[in-house]
């Protein structure tokens, strides 16, 4: 019991990307409305993002902009900064998800153009009949 | 349909989870992913670059390839948006 | 969500003389700022997406306060769109100009070619000139998808 | 057994191919249609038989066209077996396209050009077949000819034609994917080749189980061969044109389903393996049900050419009865028995062709007396129902007796009896028609003024099919000879 | 510094070839067709010279920028890539072709917009061909995801829906790959493939290893629309405009599965995807085969060609998943064979359906009465593509065949190789159900001499030539499969067989 509460204490950063990945994967999933469901996919990413950059943390580590000149004359203690990598890739993870989000909102007014409605029953309904 | 959705993020939650127990505690300077790549971006990217901030360096160059497509993306979604949008060419 | 529209529709929203002759004031500083961010972007924290945004949301702004138009008079959608080509062509260019000139893509200490210079300089040029390339880019980028957003597709007088 | 390397193989090939462009091209000018047609027919047969001499002398002609997978290229070669078969379908191809002319022109049928286009197809299809060295060529020819034969088979272009044509291919392509394709690739699997090799390849690469079990798939899954119960396709392709039902199904097609099975029977599987296996004796009493019960059910059909059908389904059973004895005489006479079988029923097949175009009747029941009318047909007609039937003076005969001369020495008495019952139901299928054309009495109060031979140009193949199996029964030397070296070199 | 730039300028070719339609295409629409057909046939050519070098030189890696591989981005091009790319830039040429006829009639006047999308899209398969970083695949991936989202919403009717659902399904599969990238990420602290596998040698054990592997592949399942996460593949497909679905069906499938075979190989060796869980690898076949068997009974019940020939996309998915994860050389040979022929069998069918769809208008089963007397030579070609889709040799389709049935014999996985025949028969069923509609009920009664040349009213030629060249393809990499396989296949099949 102890080992695992000392795990999540240790690792709570997981735990709560996780409580928001299931958050929005189930939106994405189990919502009958169609803009509920890119709600979902925008959450999900976040979640994504909070992981990501959650991985680069170091206790006592400054934002990884560091002294030009001290750098060229006597390196830098890598401890003293975050790890720069996660934040890189969640920029690029970031433009995605936005674009994402334009494309699906276009698409969406398309969908509200073809049948009046964002409710995903009533749109079968339409197609249906 | 609702419950296999909830069953379906359960697990999948679960899974996560149940990956993570290797992974080093939160901030802990030691963790794979604190040493070994970035460690290198850190100590040489200024000497490499004469960029103090390392993630523009890291973004713009190191992983430049990366940010090239990033770009071509959102461009990808401007076009997207008009065409999918516009009725009629102006 | 269909009521949110009517009202849009039906009732003007904004149209109000402070937030307009407010953001006549900002718009020009938000821009100077956004321009800061880009340029500044080797220094502190910034770039050419984070500056690229903001520029874009300045040309958001007028369209919100004033409307569609009027930020479509501003930044019409002629140069919208070369700006956006010339942003990721910039980029691409740059990748591919260091290829052709015998290096490898995306190497900017090739360009030495052009402008004989430290090639770690050069680096650092590069860097700076493929940020400028992602700043137009999101920019207009930016733009542009709110206008027809908030038009679906119309560019009429938006929302 | 000494191959060269020859282009010829190939050109027997190519050549009908080839003629369908200019068939396509004339199809404005019937005549030259034709002629091309016939210069097709005319070649490959010279092109065949140039190649004979060397065969006969033990030697053979080889060609690899493309290495698709590893051992196993598209290679063409010319042995003894194949030559046979071969000789046998060139040479009765030319009759069948003069016959076809004739037909086809008397009845106006439409579309004459694809029908024409079509069947060379077959025929090249037909003597790649005959021509394969290996089980993957088999299959590739195999398939272009189950295909270009759709064409032919729903050429009436009613209902029921189509019907037919989805019956066929459902047997022919259902067994041939589901079933022969998994046993060649288990074939590959297992040896690692699928050469056709004198004494078969099988031997000792897989347990009693297994190798029954692949025999069984692989006789089953050659449809061709109509061995029950994979025989429904054969009288429902009857509503081709006769000389499709004539050629096709009476040689071409069905012969092509038989010559496949005794290919894997000798070269794949090797008589040796089968003996040892008992395998030949279970082929032997499963396909002498289809046999027998075939005879009867012709005997029950009024349908002329249903009732060729029929017959033509018992007799390809005969064929694969013979390899299934594995004893010389009997593997002798079932190889025979393509020559012979294919001699008679393509004559007979003309004939019901020719009643057609005279009389427009189909069915056995209207043609009393019509015998009377067009002697030489059915002169021909019962030449040819001798010779189906194995009397002599006549090669069904040879055939036969081989077959009766194997199942004694394998000490099979069963088989014996089933060699005479089937061969009596033969006679009673046949000669009732005879007898009916020559001295059934007319029908009353129908006008049959009109009735006379059919053209010369149906009249001339059908007589000359009916020598040939009269002159087979004294000089069947070549054919013979050939059947020694396939099976003993 | 010596490396060539040449594989670089086959993905720039596009890339820049799109710009340049963006912007000289708003002046007038000449510039259009010159500028697509120019730049995908320069990448053409360029693709067949990598292909050769590769071939002669072995794998070819090559640092974006000049920074050393674990630093910067690495591009691997090996056997199996550079016939990817050759793969890509030809399929995407031929189809350009009748995309350009079908474009300008179903989108007046948005053709340089489109071509802009269709250009990028190709960029992006480019890359992911050529890409050997687990991060930079993921960008690459999104690429190609949001020009085919666009694509698709730009039909008509029930277009934007599927393009929706499709943007559900393809952002959970991007997700799920992001996240298992993440978990290598945290495990190895890098995200270079071949760096990936070195460090990932001692760490075989985790349950993140596990964890990670799981995603990536389920992930690449949605974007593939491996059975049961196909839903979003069918409607998508079929609504898009003919001129999108002529590239984006022959295409995508296939190189998501070649992503899985790159994704195994360069990150998880086949050591650990294949034979480290018991039970899985012939879990995963057993699933193929479920799926080819229900993919297969659910087109029976298609009554509209392009919808049919979506869901035996989604069977052929299954095909090559269960040929990789077969774990035997003859497997892994049929999955690659397979992926080159069925991209030109789907080219072959859908342009055939293009060209159709162009005449008459629809391609409900009805609507196809006559075809081989109005159209004889597009139902030629059509019929050639039917029959290596049922595979009949000899065409290309029989041979993918043949060595998928093989390794399925050798690992005697009996369920596979069952629902392989099984379909095989299926998709003769579908197809002589279309010859046969196409064939009879012809509106003339059809007596006379045969004159099927009358009333002919053929596609133009923009859309013809395409299809008779990739149905000569067809019948010509069946002859060539055997070079094809000792040549190339066996080569490009990775290390670890």
């Amino acid at each position: 019991m102890q080992g695992i509460i000392a795990e999540i204490v240790a690792k709570y950063n997981y735990w709560i990307y996780v409580v928001l990945m299931m958050i929005g994967f189930y939106a994405m999933i189990g919502k009958r409305n169609l803009v509920k469901k890119l709600i979902g996919l925008n959450i999900f990413q976040t979640a994504i993002i909070l992981f990501y950059v959650s991985t680069g943390v170091k206790r006592g580590g400054g934002i990884p902009i560091v002294d030009k000149h001290a750098a060229l004359t006597h390196g830098i203690d890598p401890a003293t900064v975050v790890n720069p990598l996660p934040h890189v890739l969640m920029l690029t993870a970031i433009v995605v998800g936005v674009s994402v989000t334009g494309v699906a909102l276009a698409v969406l007014l398309r969908v509200y153009r073809e049948y009046g409605t964002l409710e995903e029953d009533e749109i079968l309904e339409k197609i249906g009949k | 349909m609702k419950a296999l959705a909830l069953l379906a993020t359960l697990v999948t939650g679960a899974i996560l989870l149940y990956g993570t127990q290797d992974f080093a505690a939160w901030g802990d300077p030691e963790s794979p992913p604190n040493r070994h790549v970035s460690r290198y971006y850190i100590t040489e990217t200024v000497k490499e670059t004469h960029v103090p901030n390392i993630v523009t360096a890291v973004v713009a160059d190191y992983r430049g390839y990366d940010t090239m497509f990033e770009t071509v993306v959102i461009y990808c979604a401007g076009l997207v948006v008009v065409s999918v949008l516009r009725r009629r060419e102006s | 969500m269909k009521q949110v529209q009517e009202r849009a529709r039906t009732r003007a929203v904004g149209e109000s003389l402070i937030i307009q002759t407010a953001v006549r004031l900002m718009v020009p500083f938000i821009q100077l700022f956004g321009l800061y961010v880009i340029v500044h972007g080797h220094y502190s924290p910034g770039g050419g997406f984070q500056g690229g945004v903001i520029l874009g949301a300045s040309f958001i702004l007028t369209a919100v306060a004033f409307d569609l138009q009027t930020s479509l008079k501003r930044f019409s959608e002629r140069t919208n769109a070369i700006m956006g080509n010339a942003g990721v062509l910039l980029y691409t260019g740059v990748g591919l100009l260091c290829a052709l000139l015998g290096g490898l893509f995306l190497d900017y200490s090739a360009l030495v070619r052009i402008i004989p210079m430290d090639p770690v300089e050069w680096r650092s040029l590069g860097i700076f000139l493929v940020e400028v390339g992602v700043g137009l880019a999101v920019m207009s980028i930016m733009a542009s998808l709110y206008w027809d957003l908030s038009s679906r597709g119309e560019l009429d007088e938006g929302l | 057994m000494a191959y060269v390397h020859s282009i010829w193989p190939l050109a027997a090939v190519l050549l009908p191919l080839l003629a369908t462009v200019p068939i396509m091209l004339s199809g404005r000018s019937p005549n030259l249609r034709e002629s091309w047609t016939l210069l097709a027919g005319g070649g490959m047969f010279a092109i065949v038989a140039s190649m004979l001499p060397t065969v006969l002398a033990g030697g053979g002609f080889v060609l690899t066209l493309a290495e698709v997978v590893p051992g196993v290229p598209i290679q063409l070669r010319v042995d003894a077996l194949g030559m046979f078969f071969a000789l046998v379908a060139s040479f009765l191809w030319i009759f069948t396209s003069v016959y076809s002319i004739g037909y086809m022109r008397a009845l106006e049928e439409h579309d004459q050009t694809r029908y024409f286009a079509s069947f060379a197809v077959a025929i090249a299809a037909t003597i790649g077949v005959a021509f394969s060295a290996n089980l993957l060529t088999l299959y590739l020819f195999y398939e272009v000819l189950s295909l270009s034969t759709y064409p032919l088979v729903t050429h009436e272009q009613n209902a029921e034609a189509r019907a037919s044509g989805r019956k066929y291919l459902t047997y022919i392509l259902g067994t041939s994917i589901g079933l022969v394709l998994p046993a060649m690739l288990i074939v590959y699997q297992l040896t690692g080749t699928l050469d056709f090799t004198h004494g078969g390849i099988l031997a000792g690469k897989a347990s009693p189980a297994t190798l029954s079990l692949l025999l069984l798939l692989f006789v089953l899954g050659f449809a061709k061969a109509g061995v029950m119960p994979f025989h429904g396709w054969l009288p429902a392709a009857m509503v081709a044109p006769t000389p499709v039902s004539a050629f096709l199904h009476g040689v071409a097609v069905v012969k092509v389903g038989v010559f496949s099975i005794l290919r894997v029977v000798f070269d794949i599987f090797g008589p040796d393996l089968l003996r040892n296996l008992d395998l030949g004796v279970a082929l032997t009493y499963f396909v002498s049900i289809t046999i027998l019960f075939a005879s009867l059910v012709a005997l029950t059909q009024d349908n002329l050419k249903r009732r060729l059908a029929y017959s033509t389904i018992g007799q390809l059973s005969y064929m694969i009865l013979g390899a299934g004895m594995v004893s010389a005489a009997g593997m002798t006479g079932g190889v025979l028995h393509i020559a012979m079988h294919a001699f008679g029923k393509i004559t007979l097949f003309f004939c019901a062709g020719a009643i057609y175009v005279a009389s427009h009747k189909k069915y056995i029941s209207e043609m009393d007396g019509l015998g009377r009318k067009m002697p030489i047909t059915y002169a021909a007609f019962f030449l040819g129902a001798l010779s189906i039937i194995g009397m002599p003076p006549l090669g069904g005969f040879l055939s036969k007796w081989n077959l009766l001369v194997g199942a004694v020495q394998s000490h099979q008495m069963v088989l014996v009896a089933v060699l005479l019952g089937s061969s009596l139901l033969n006679a009673a299928y046949f000669f009732p028609i005879v007898y009916r054309g020559f001295f059934a009495p007319a029908p009353a109060g129908e006008a049959r003024e009109g009735i006379r031979e059919a053209p010369l140009f149906c009249l001339l193949p059908l007589s000359v099919t009916a020598l040939c199996s009269l002159l087979l029964f004294f000089y069947p030397t070549v054919f013979l000879q050939l059947v020694q070296r396939a099976l003993f070199p | 510094m010596t490396t060539s730039n040449l594989h670089i300028y086959i993905l720039a070719a596009p890339l820049l070839g799109a710009f340049a339609v963006n912007l000289l295409g708003r002046l007038s629409r000449r510039w259009v067709a010159p500028l697509t057909l120019g730049v995908l046939g320069y990448a053409t050519v360029a693709a067949l010279v990598v292909l050769a070098r590769v071939l002669r030189d072995g794998t070819i890696s090559y640092t974006v920028g000049n920074w050393r591989p674990p630093f910067g981005i690495e591009l691997v091009i090996d056997p199996l890539g550079a016939l990817m790319l050759l793969l890509i830039s030809a399929v995407a040429l031929t189809a350009t072709f009748s995309s350009l006829t079908s474009i300008e009639r179903e989108l007046p006047g948005r053709e340089h917009l489109f071509f802009t999308m269709y250009l990028l899209l190709i960029a992006g398969l480019t890359g992911l061909a050529l890409t050997g970083d687990a991060f930079n695949l993921y960008v690459l991936l999104e690429i190609t995801s949001i020009t085919t989202y666009g694509l698709i919403a730009m039909g008509r009717g029930r277009a934007p829906l599927a393009s929706f659902n499709y943007i559900i399904m393809g952002s959970i599969g991007a997700c799920f790959y992001l996240l298992g990238v993440g978990y290598l990420y945290l495990l190895t602290g890098t995200l270079n493939m071949a760096d990936i596998a070195r460090i990932l040698q001692g760490l075989q054990e985790t349950a993140a290893l596990a964890t990670a592997f799981a995603f990536i592949l389920v992930g690449l399942w949605v974007k593939m629309a491996f059975f049961p996460l196909h839903s979003w593949l069918p409607t998508a497909y079929t609504q898009a405009p003919s001129g999108a679905s002529v590239m984006i069906a022959p295409l995508m499938t296939k190189v998501t599965v070649f992503l899985m075979i790159r994704v195994i190989f360069s990150i998880f060796t086949p050591t650990y995807a294949f034979f480290h869980h018991p039970g899985v690898q012939a879990g995963i076949v057993w699933a193929a085969a479920l799926a080819i068997v229900c993919a297969s009974a659910l087109a029976l019940a298609q009554r509209d060609l392009k919808r049919m020939l979506t869901y035996i996309i989604v069977a052929e998915v299954g095909y090559m998943v269960g040929g990789v994860w077969l774990a035997n050389t003859q497997g892994m040979t049929g999955a690659i064979l397979h992926i080159v022929n069925d991209a030109l069998m789907t080219l072959c069918l859908f342009l055939a359906a293009a060209a159709i769809i162009y005449r008459t208008g629809s391609l409900g089963f009805d609507s196809l009465q006559g075809l081989y007397r109005r159209m004889p030579i597009t139902m030629a070609a059509f019929t050639v593509g039917a029959f290596s889709m049922i595979g009949i040799p000899p065409t290309a389709g029989f041979f993918s065949k043949w060595y998928l049935l093989l390794g399925g014999i050798e690992a005697s996985q009996w369920g596979y190789v069952a629902a392989l025949v099984f379909s095989s028969l299926v998709n003769a069923v579908l197809f002589f159900r279309i010859i046969e509609i196409a064939y009879f009920r012809t509106g003339e009664a059809g007596h006379g001499h045969g004159h099927a040349v009358v009333r002919v009213e053929e596609a133009p030629l923009m859309m013809l030539a395409p299809l008779v060249l990739a149905a000569l393809a067809l019948i010509a990499v069946g002859f060539g499969s055997g070079p094809l396989v000792n040549g190339v296949i066996r080569l490009a099949i990775p290390g670890g067989f």
